[in-house]
């Protein structure tokens, strides 16, 4: 058993990351729901969800449940296989593409292996193109799925869908070579450690700022392909009742709405790694005393959840809350504690964080901004962002060929 | 049977199954799947050969590009299931004849120039994708500029098919 | 290691199916996706050679074919756009009329 | 600036006309008429000045041979066929007859051709000859003559037609260049023969080569290669100097303008053969036969167009024929060896030919077009200046004493009395001169004097203007007194023509052949003789014109035959259309055009085409119009190529090489 183990060591890791990963991801969307439920509530001045468990903690059970134990019709003349897999395609491929991101530079040390954080091994050469590649497959499910419920409305959905995503992924390819042109790799890590070549400049060294436009543009074209507010047209329920999923439902509709959140993560790491230094600090690397300030965020943050779960009406509320806080507290404390520990985990909270407050930018404009007219929409990818990418691109090389690679 | 040659078998197992489909299926929809996954497997096999680049372009362009306008102009035309004509039947036996032919001289030729092919094993090693950028951008410049110009005319002559004329 | 022939019999095996498919199908969309089919097979071939000699030319050249194809679907769709709202079909039977 | 610019840059003296024939040729039809006289007046008499410079400078130079090489117009293996320019006192002569007689005739034009219309065009082509016959004579190899020679050949085609409205022009014309090309055929036979024997064309070289002794019997003897080469250039010679028996042309080529017919077909062109034979003397005196059939055959040709000159009543033709029989004395005198009284000869005659020319033309001119010498009389009172200088220049072919013609005839004739066997040869060119004389005074009679045979009231006679009796009275001049730089021969003195062109000839051989003193008399007695039959000549025509008119009626009724043959010259055009041309004609047209043309070539190409309209009929039933049939007849194609590629033993290793 044990020598079975070690034989092939390297693949039950891997299958164990998958397995966390996983379970971590789906845990984030079904908060994400959450969050965003929260979010655009108080944008608006409203509550939100805060039923079901304390501020409504416990929603995404709920809805879960409800997806899980709700009657799934097939629609007649639905061509069957196309109308299963279409799903299934859009789920498998966001939560594939999820793989290829790093989530932190140094191994863990277990049971002596070096355990890396993110499935990719650690050479892969092309991980952007192949993020790429995942993401650009990932149309087939909303088109498939407009195709194959057999009614007008997915069918215009799924239309709509596979037009806008091809001629998104121009401009989102097109913005990033910038930075590939900077880096020098497309590999993801490499692309993070050119961001790190001086450490001393901290945020300032970050692509974002000789990137701006390629950023701008690959931000845009990113919250496209996801088909998000404002480019939600695929699924715009002013005009398409509910675009390419309207026929589906329960808990193949619920693998297209997580299939949309993975892919929101996902583009949030791309950004974050591509324009915002990954798993960098801000703070120059001098500044060993900013390796705190998780610990500085975390303890206060427990603290607070802690005293507002004293206060709390419910039972389980003044139970429940105070536990969570005392556990994020504790996590904080530990850090200090261990400064092993401490040093290990600023890579993973730098990123999780810029992340989130992408997820945060996310929700935010679903909050503000109408949705784009389709000729617009069409207008807005083929003459602006598709120009001023290239563009992008010729100035970035010019500069290279000028002055040398920094 | 080491693991690569499993993991080859299997890709190739998927990519024949894939094109058999891609005849066999009546609707057109099922046939662009079919060549999908055909396309997905050449791309595995083109990684199995160490060409990372030329997988992933053969999934973005083919398999995000090309395929998705395939599914696009069928599900904008609506096609339906092929209906069979006179013609149709009997192209099946002679047609089928022909590609045996020509599939067994190929594969004849190749066996026939012999020891070189088969000695040639694939080393996996040759995944520089600077190689290749190096190669297209000085080697194969003009034919790059050329390609360029290929794809300008091919916007505009899609433009000007695609757009209704003005009564 | 896996010996280039493997992969040169898969392409020749692909690229017959393609040519059958070709000529068995009737449909226009099919058709010109049997001839992606060929073109597949000949890049399998292109980059089995091309790794097998340890010489690059062959992958450059699948580029190459790769955005011809990408051209040649631009245009043939269109085309086909047009014999479908010309002729109202699509199938290739019905589009003869160079037939004497 | 070299020390003798000119003689540096020969080629200014030809680019000249050039110059003014593509400004007229160009821009003339837009112009008003005084331009273009402008242009061409100008070009010309500066390229006669610059031919004046350039012999200052030739004498200047100590009288040596310039030869200058400007670029290479044909290079071909050891063929070298430079644009080469040289300049010896042969040149001399030549350059300066053309520029001058050819810049006086200009002149006359500008009133001649004063109302004609295409007046820019007349004086483009004009300047075109002068360019072309510039080169001829400039020219240092037979390559560069040979384009002048058929330079001059096209500018005299052009201007005979210049009236091209006129079929009877256009028929000269076109007469005038096929008889030329079988001439020039000869000629470049003879080029060829020359390249052949010396492997170059450049003048020095070949007759430096000539020169030497070394040449065996069977190129100095009957019909060795210097005979045949002589022959065939000869033969040229012949086409372009109107002698037989090809002189047909020269007649007819009278339709053209009278300047033309001037300055081209009595003072410069016509006399290009001479010019070739006495250029190239030295082959010539190489082969005796050669000189014998030059000697005999100007001779008869001058006797014979004398002949025809009796009867003739066209003023112009009248002198048309006696150009031919003054080109064959000139012949004549290269024929027995006397080149330089040859060109002597052709330099008195350009001088009284082209004046007498541009009288008639002055009298045509006069009288309104009319040609016919019976339609004329009387007119000497009206037009004095053309009159005396007509007759100055008639007394001057006649060879009256001390007038040009005079001299060169009598050296001519001496020339001929000298050389052994060259007595008959005398005889004949006595007899010729004494026929001159006659016709050429029956020409003055019957138009200057008796009474008017034309019609007052229609025609109002005028004295032309200025600009035409300049160059008359110019020519007039230099008829009288052209001869006198051999004048002192007779007096026991120097020739000095003869000594002047002696570097390239040769001194005259009477010096050897007797004592001085003898020679000396001889050379009188033979003078008087030639005067004594000019006169004979004189008093005939007046006794028949003037004393008794009607006489010569009564003489052409007494001998009838003769009359009408002479009238019809000889019959000479009918024999050539029943020999050659009808059998030409009935050969391209049932041969060449008929049978080669229609029926081989076209036929040829018409089954080709219909072959390949038909094949593509059949082809074009494979085309279905089933996509997928074609895609069948591509995949049977490829697996053709794979069975070739599969049982090729080498294509295998061919196709698959790659792998290799």
């Amino acid at each position: 058993m044990i020598s079975l183990l070690s034989a092939n060591a390297e693949l039950i890791i891997t299958i164990v990351k998958i397995a966390l990963l996983l379970f971590i991801v789906l845990t984030v969307n079904a908060y994400l729901t959450w969050f965003e439920r929260k979010v655009v509530a108080h944008m608006q001045s409203r509550w939100g969800p805060h039923r079901v468990g304390p501020h409504g903690l416990l929603q995404p059970l709920a809805d879960g449940v409800k997806f899980l134990f709700k009657e799934d019709p097939t629609p007649a003349g639905v061509d069957k296989f196309v109308y299963y897999l279409a799903p299934l395609l859009a789920l498998s491929l966001a939560l594939t593409s999820i793989a290829i991101i790093p989530f932190g530079p140094e191994p863990l040390h277990l049971f002596g292996h070096d355990i890396y954080l993110g499935i990719a091994p650690l050479n892969l050469n092309i991980g952007i193109l192949a993020l790429f590649a995942i993401t650009a497959l990932g149309v087939y499910g909303v088109a498939l799925a407009g195709w194959s419920s057999n009614s007008k409305y997915p069918l215009l959905g799924g239309l709509r869908s596979s037009a806008q995503m091809v001629s998104y992924e121009l401009a989102l390819t097109m913005s990033v070579v910038g930075v590939l042109l900077m880096a020098g790799s497309f590999n993801l890590r490499d692309i993070i450690n050119a961001q790190a070549s001086h450490p001393e400049r901290g945020l300032l060294g970050w692509n974002v700022w000789p990137q701006i436009l390629g950023f701008f543009c690959f931000f845009t074209a990113a919250v496209a392909e996801t088909n998000r507010v404002p480019f939600d047209l695929p699924e715009a329920e002013s005009e398409l009742v509910a675009g390419f999923h309207t026929e589906y439902a329960s808990f193949k509709f619920a693998m297209f709405f997580i299939a949309e959140y993975t892919s929101m993560i996902t583009v949030s790491c791309l950004c974050t790694i591509m324009f915002f230094g990954g798993w960098l600090s801000p703070f120059p690397a001098s500044w060993t005393f900013t390796h705190y300030v998780p610990s500085l965020i975390l303890i206060p943050a427990g603290l607070w959840v802690i005293w507002d779960g004293l206060r709390y009406e419910t039972v389980f509320g003044r139970m429940v809350l105070p536990g969570v806080g005392s556990v994020i507290t504790l996590l904080g404390a530990l850090f200090v504690a261990l400064p092993d520990v401490n040093n290990f985990i600023q890579g993973p909270f730098w990123l999780l964080s810029k992340i989130l407050g992408f997820l945060f930018v996310y929700v935010w404009m679903r909050g503000t901004l109408p949705r784009f007219r389709y000729d617009q929409l069409m207008a807005f990818g083929w003459k602006l962002l598709l120009p001023v990418s290239i563009v992008n691109v010729i100035i970035t090389s010019f500069v290279i060929l000028m002055w040398g690679k920094k | 049977m080491t693991a690569q040659l499993v993991v080859f078998f299997a890709l190739a197992a998927l990519a024949v199954i894939g094109a058999v489909s891609l005849i066999l299926q009546k609707h057109p929809i099922h046939s662009a799947l079919s060549l999908i996954v055909v396309m997905v497997a050449l791309a595995g096999l083109y990684l199995l050969m160490g060409a990372e680049f030329v997988a992933a372009v053969q999934i973005i362009v083919y398999g995000g590009a090309i395929m998705v306008l395939f599914v696009f102009v069928i599900m904008l035309l609506n096609a339906g299931v092929e209906e069979h004509t006179s013609i149709s039947k009997m192209a099946g036996i002679p047609g089928l004849l022909l590609v045996v032919a020509l599939a067994g001289f190929v594969a004849a030729t190749i066996a026939k120039s012999g020891a070189s092919v088969q000695a040639a094993t694939q080393t996996g090693m040759l995944s520089s994708t600077k190689g290749i950028s190096e190669m297209v951008f000085k080697d194969f410049v003009y034919p790059f500029e050329l390609t360029s110009f290929l794809i300008l005319v091919a916007i505009l002559g899609a433009t000007v098919l695609a757009q209704r004329e003005k009564s | 290691m896996i010996p280039t022939n493997y992969y040169v019999i898969l392409s020749a095996i692909l690229f017959g199916l393609g040519v059958f498919a070709f000529i068995f199908r009737r449909n226009i969309i099919t058709i010109f996706m049997s001839i992606e089919l060929m073109l597949n097979a000949v890049n399998l071939a292109f980059v089995a050679f091309s790794q097998a000699l340890g010489k690059l030319d062959g992958q450059v050249f699948v580029l190459f074919v790769i955005v011809v194809a990408a051209a040649e679907a631009a245009v043939g769709l269109g085309i086909i756009i047009l014999i479908a709202r010309n002729r109202q079909t699509l199938n290739v039977e019905r589009v003869d009329l160079l037939k004497l | 600036m070299p020390a003798y610019p000119i003689l540096e840059y020969l080629w200014i003296i030809p680019l000249l006309p050039l110059l003014g024939s593509a400004i007229n040729g160009l821009l003339g039809s837009k112009w008003p008429n005084k331009y273009a006289t402008t242009a061409a007046i100008s070009s010309t008499g500066l390229s006669f000045l610059c031919a004046l410079e350039a012999v200052r400078e030739f004498f200047a130079n100590g009288q040596q041979l310039v030869h200058k090489q400007y670029f290479d117009w044909i290079v071909a293996g050891n063929f070298r066929g430079g644009f080469d320019l040289q300049m010896d006192q042969l040149t001399v002569v030549m350059v300066l007859v053309v520029t001058g007689v050819g810049w006086l005739i200009h002149i006359y034009s500008v009133g001649y051709m004063g109302h004609e219309g295409g007046y820019y065009r007349f004086f483009s082509y004009l300047n075109l000859f002068m360019f072309f016959m510039l080169i001829l004579v400039l020219a240092a190899n037979y390559a560069l003559l040979f384009v002048g020679w058929e330079g001059v050949g096209l500018s005299s085609y052009l201007l005979i037609g210049f009236y091209f409205l006129r079929k009877s022009a256009s028929d000269a014309g076109k007469k005038a260049f096929i008889v030329n090309r079988i001439g020039d055929f000869g000629f470049m036979l003879g080029m060829f023969l020359l390249f052949r024997t010396f492997h170059t064309l450049d003048f020095r070289a070949i007759f430096d080569a000539a020169a030497n002794p070394a040449w065996g019997h069977e190129a100095w003897g009957q019909f060795g290669t210097f005979t045949v080469a002589c022959l065939l250039l000869f033969m040229g010679a012949t086409g372009k100097s109107a002698q037989l028996p090809l002189y047909v042309w020269l007649p007819d080529a009278m339709e053209g303008p009278t300047p033309v017919s001037a300055l081209i077909h009595a003072a410069t062109m016509v006399t290009a053969g001479v010019y070739v034979v006495a250029r190239s003397h030295i082959l010539f005196v190489h082969s005796e036969t050669a000189m014998v059939v030059v000697a005999v055959v100007g001779c008869a040709t001058a006797f014979f167009a004398a002949t025809i000159g009796l009867v003739q009543t066209d003023i112009k033709r009248v002198l048309a024929y006696s150009t031919v029989s003054q080109l064959g004395y000139m012949f004549l005198a290269c024929g027995v060896g006397a080149f330089g009284a040859g060109i002597f000869h052709l330099m008195t005659h350009a001088f009284f030919k082209a004046l007498l020319f541009l009288a008639a033309g002055s009298v045509i001119h006069a009288i309104g077009g009319e040609q016919d010498m019976n339609k004329m009389g009387g007119l000497w009172k009206k037009i004095p200046w053309t009159f005396w200088t007509m007759l100055t220049a008639t007394l001057a072919i006649a060879g009256i004493f001390p007038l040009a013609g005079f001299f060169s005839k009598d050296q001519i004739l001496l020339g001929a009395y000298q050389i052994s066997g060259g007595k008959p040869l005398y005889a004949v060119g006595l007899l010729t001169a004494l026929l001159t004389a006659f016709y050429m005074f029956r020409l003055i009679f019957l138009t200057f004097t008796g009474k008017p045979r034309f019609d007052e009231h229609k025609a109002h006679v005028h004295e032309s203007p200025w600009s035409m009796l300049g160059p008359l009275v110019a020519l007039a001049i230099l008829s009288v007194i052209g001869g006198w730089v051999a004048a002192p021969a007779l007096f026991q003195g120097r020739d000095y023509f003869a000594d002047f062109l002696a570097p390239i000839f040769g001194t005259q051989e009477n010096a050897e052949v007797l004592g001085a003193a003898s020679a000396h008399t001889l050379e009188l007695t033979l003078a008087f003789v030639a005067v004594i039959a000019a006169a004979i000549g004189i008093g005939v025509a007046y006794w028949m014109y003037l004393a008794k008119p009607g006489k010569a009626d009564e003489l052409a009724k007494s001998m009838k035959p003769a009359y009408t043959t002479l009238l019809n010259k000889y019959y000479v055009d009918e024999f050539y259309a029943a020999a050659v041309v009808r059998p030409l004609v009935w050969l391209s047209t049932n041969v060449f055009w008929k049978a080669a043309d229609v029926a081989g070539i076209d036929g040829t190409v018409n089954a080709i085409a219909q072959g390949a309209t038909s094949i593509g009929d059949g082809v074009r039933h494979s085309q279905s119009g089933n996509t997928r049939s074609y895609a069948v007849w591509v995949v049977v194609g490829a697996i053709v190529i794979l069975a070739v590629i599969f049982f090729w033993p080498s294509a295998s290793k061919t196709a698959v090489g790659m792998v290799r």
